[in-house]
């Protein structure tokens, strides 16, 4: 039998970054594309997002830092980095080798940290666009994260936007009563693009030392467990903004993306699965070209936000 | 530096007591890779629970491309490894991180205890070609004899002398490894140790003071051994943190701050 | 050896509600307890709290209505009950012969609508208590639920505590920016008792045909996937109240019990465990005991909250 | 009404077709209590994932205890369960839901489609004990020659004629099977049913014209089998849901609300 769709057209937009097809890697999770060159092509995927970057090095947490829970893993990293100085020394080089777009995740204290890095990061050939991770707290709010408080997030994305030409990706954390208010915030603050979702707060307790299993006491969950809570609002999300969205969470098969391209994403990134499947990200852009071959559709942009919901019921 | 993925089919597979297993699996680009002390990533089955791979050292290699690793089954993961059989295959991720490093001419001691043991097997046969092979040392400890007598006799047929101990005196030395140590070691051997971190500190305190280099293979938990996640940490001698996929599993011990 | 401590004293106390042991079973997810009777000692468990009750009968939503996903699964019952007459004719007569407390779960869409329910429940035998399901949306304030409003969760916990002398546990919803918020506020409101957690909100689509798996579209999450969520949740809610808090999320084995009740709860209920392990809460009250009877602790209550953080780190 | 959890050793177990299995349980409470119609759920290994039993009609039971399951692999929890070989065991909780009645003096007629059949063997082993079990008619419908003909013989050797259809004509009837129920059910058939719902609605809707009583054996998705959930729902005739683990899985066909 014939392919439908023998060449299939995998390029996506967010916004003015045209990625060759909507696999990214998230931002913690491959580190700075380096370390998966033996799994991964990286001239092949969509976009690399690099790990948090703040503008001092940091140390993060104590260990231990990471614990594996039901389909899932709790990380308190602590955003631990380099600090944009060293980035831009140590790590750009190697990322302006490569072919596929390179996204820089920031995070701060303050809006004017954000400020700080945003300028920092402009103009360098080899970054493409910045994902802003508000899931950080705000020192200067009393430590309230900028990710839970819709006029932060939009304060923090209007600041980041003016300070630089580059697109600006907002990365939206999960732990609020309404993702949508959240998402239009950023959206008003003029994002070119959504990204969601960052990880669940979670804990794990050693029942035999009477323990928390993480130095940090609480970390972050990640991993196939949140699928279904990512999928929600990313459904939620893209049926509410304009601007695109791109959907994080559990990701680890080509149908997982498939799913999050179904419900609204334009774009999806690989995150915990790139730790137990190392090539996951290569995987997952193959099965999409085999797929799309199959299908009516001439291009990936067809699929974006296809569900099909019966009405009625 | 390269690293592989490779679906491993089970060779051979046995079991040194209820729950310590030795298994060889062919994975010949990741055995011809190999250096001692390196470790490889594995996938405890293809169900996402338990999710991530589980590190083990590689316990030797062969000549026909197998990867040999020595476990002892502790949890959900090493419970599920231990179901497989003959024919059936495990994938694997590796050779990961930094290996023992050791100049060719000076004699060395290698020092394990319990599922320590297994890095020094492939670091002992590659000192078998040292100018010196009957300079070494090879000091080794378990709870009981039958956790040790089966991995001493893989030194011995090597052609060393082992010393050994046991926590209940039913095989060698009735006592700790640590106790062996400072009767067999001198102060020209450059010391190799893999155990229990109160065993691994020990030894460091005791080279230290004695003047020996020693190098000691850590355990954390890893996410990804790729040293990406960023979640093996260890804190570092003056501050800081290392990596222990990326910066070890072996260190030098004056690299590493030892807290017990 | 001997063991610690033989015969271990495992009764608790939530306000003024004693139980025979911590272990109580989640609305919803084990019938009106006879479904279990051939798996469960139900004169030994420390307590059942029923589906959830409704002034009216209700028919629940369309199919399908569970989906299964990593390590949990999402249902959306849509909160299908016999309606509160029936139950009391239909349902109550069995539970009135066990001898485990029996705690309604309730639910409806206005304040007025709870406030009828407790009265209608209250003064029989064979009630113990009263849950209050606050995730339901509150039809009068434009379809928010009362579980995302800590006004509207202090007011209908107050009016429920006017209407009725039965211990009240009100029970949260994960869903919201700030858990303790809302716990304080029904603890201001006059609740006995604090359950936590309900499902968290998620999704499922089928790749395949490209629609929603469940009739309802999105669902709630819960099973082993959502453990790391609740037992956060608990161990925050726990330090910042006063009165007893109720462990749900993800709880199938004695360690999971365990660990909720180190991280600061009096009691746990079991919930989607008891489908894949319908014997379930009988293990784990059994292994409670087992678990005791090797501890330097007496009783039970001993255990509660002892979770040991080291500080300095 | 007595339900049990067992964990069950395999027995035997074979591959009919390539995704096809039959296993045998040692099970004999369950058995004992069993009625054709029944099903059990079925724990798909130890792991968190998959999370949920897996429910499977009851397709035999044997005079010493076993329960025997005819499945067809289509995803993951099926999958492991094929895995698993004699002697390891599989964890059953049943028997669960309303199985078929039929009064035992009026001729049946038994007609299954694909896995459909599973049941209907129990049912036709019960109904050889009827006043006239020649009267009985056996319809089986399955895609090809290899997923019918062993199951077509099973129920050949309980002394049944049995008509066969086949999607691609490679054994008996070249069609549907609801073709051969046009040609070869009786008005004073008692019809039971159970295989893909168009199937099983379209029996219905002849059935209903004839004026047969019908019984068809529901499937949907279970979380617990035992009432509990409120997951199973099907759409009642005359408005309302049904649950298809409590008030099914077999129903009269007037029960039900056919909407294909
Ligand atoms: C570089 C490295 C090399 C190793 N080599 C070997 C080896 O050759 N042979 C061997 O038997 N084991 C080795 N280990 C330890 C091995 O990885 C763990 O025993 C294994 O991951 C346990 O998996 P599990 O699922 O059976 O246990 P789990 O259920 O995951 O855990 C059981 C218990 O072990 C603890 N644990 C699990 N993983 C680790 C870890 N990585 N470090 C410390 N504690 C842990 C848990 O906290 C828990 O208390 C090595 C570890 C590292 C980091
Ligand atoms: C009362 C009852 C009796 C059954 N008896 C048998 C039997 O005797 N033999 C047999 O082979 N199968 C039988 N089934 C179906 C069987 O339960 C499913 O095939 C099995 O659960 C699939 O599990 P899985 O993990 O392999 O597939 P999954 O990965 O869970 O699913 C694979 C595909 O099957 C669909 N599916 C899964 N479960 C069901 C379900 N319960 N109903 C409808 N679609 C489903 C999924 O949506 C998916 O498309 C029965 C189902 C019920 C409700
Ligand atoms: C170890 C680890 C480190 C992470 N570091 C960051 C980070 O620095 N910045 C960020 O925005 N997100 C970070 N994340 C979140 C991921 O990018 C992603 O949003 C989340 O893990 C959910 O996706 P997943 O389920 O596919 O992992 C990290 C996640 C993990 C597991
Ligand atoms: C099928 C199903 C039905 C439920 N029905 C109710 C309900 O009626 N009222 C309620 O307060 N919670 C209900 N819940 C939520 C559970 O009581 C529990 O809070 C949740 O499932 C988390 O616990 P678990 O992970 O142990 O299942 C239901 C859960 C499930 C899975
Ligand atoms: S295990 Fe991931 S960085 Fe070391
Ligand atoms: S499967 Fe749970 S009620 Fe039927």
């Amino acid at each position: 039998m014939d392919n439908l769709n023998p060449s299939p057209d995998l390029r996506v937009n967010i916004g003015r970054l045209e990625l060759a097809n909507p696999v990214m890697t998230a931002s913690g999770t491959f580190g700075y594309g380096r370390e998966f060159s033996s799994f991964v092509d990286l001239d092949r995927i969509g976009a690399i997002v690099v790990k948090g970057i703040s503008l001092e090095p940091r140390a993060g947490n104590p260990p231990p830092r990471v614990v594996e829970t039901p389909c899932g893993m709790l990380n308190a990293i602590g955003l631990e980095n380099v600090g944009v100085e060293q980035f831009l020394v140590r790590k750009l080089p190697f990322l302006q080798q490569i072919k596929c777009k390179v996204l820089v995740n920031i995070l701060g204290d303050s809006v004017e940290e954000y400020v700080a890095l945003a300028r920092h990061l402009s103009g360098h050939q080899g970054i493409d666009g910045l994902e802003i991770n508000i899931s950080c707290p705000n020192v200067k709010k009393g430590g309230v994260a900028f990710g839970t408080s819709p006029e932060m997030a939009a304060a923090v994305t209007a600041a980041v936007k003016a300070a630089t030409d580059l697109p600006v990706i907002v990365k939206l954390s999960p732990n609020v009563t309404d993702i949508v208010t959240m998402a239009k915030a950023v959206e008003d603050g003029g994002a070119d693009g959504i990204s969601l979702i960052n990880t669940l707060i979670g804990m794990a307790i050693d029942a035999t030392t009477r323990r928390p299993r993480l130095g940090n006491i609480i970390g972050g969950l990640s991993g196939p467990a949140i699928k279904p809570v990512a999928l929600r609002m990313v459904w939620q999300v893209a049926s509410n903004v304009r601007i695109p969205v791109i959907g994080i969470g559990g990701i680890g098969t080509t149908e997982d993306a498939i799913e999050f391209l179904l419900a609204g994403a334009s774009a999806v990134q690989v995150g915990t699965a790139n730790f137990y499947a190392p090539s996951a990200a290569d995987t997952i852009r193959q099965g999409l070209a085999d797929y799309l071959s199959d299908q009516p559709e001439e291009s990936l942009g067809e699929l974006i936000g296809s569900l099909i919901i019966e009405d009625g019921s | 530096m390269s690293k592989f993925q490779v679906t491993s089919p089970i060779r051979s597979c046995s079991q040194l007591t209820p729950d310590i297993i030795r298994v060889s699996l062919l994975a010949p680009t990741i055995a011809r890779a190999a250096r001692p002390g390196q470790f490889v990533m594995v996938a405890a089955g293809s169900s996402r629970d338990p999710l991530l791979r589980r590190p083990f050292s590689i316990h030797n290699v062969t000549a026909d491309g197998e990867v040999v690793l020595l476990y002892k089954i502790v949890g959900q993961g090493t419970r599920l490894l231990a179901q497989l059989r003959v024919g059936q295959s495990i994938d694997l991720v590796g050779p990961l991180g930094k290996g023992f490093s050791l100049s060719p001419d000076t004699p060395a001691c290698l020092v394990g205890g319990g599922m320590g043991i297994a890095p020094l097997l492939f670091l002992a046969k590659a000192l078998c070609s040292s100018p010196r092979p009957q300079e070494h040392a090879i000091l080794l400890g378990a709870r009981t004899r039958d956790e040790l007598a089966p991995l001493v006799e893989d030194f011995r047929e090597l052609g060393y002398p082992v010393h050994a101990a046991t926590d209940d005196g039913s095989y060698g030395h009735h006592g700790f490894v640590t106790e062996l140590f400072q009767e067999h070691s001198t102060p020209a051997h450059e010391v190799c140790v893999c155990g229990p971190t109160p065993l691994m500190a020990a030894i460091a305190r005791q080279c230290l003071q004695a003047g020996n280099r020693c190098q000691a293979s850590l355990e954390t938990h890893m996410a990804c051994g790729l040293g990406a996640c960023l979640g093996c940490t260890i804190q570092a001698q003056g501050g800081g943190y290392k990596h222990v996929c990326k910066h070890g599993p072996v260190f030098d011990a004056n690299e590493v701050l030892w807290t017990i």
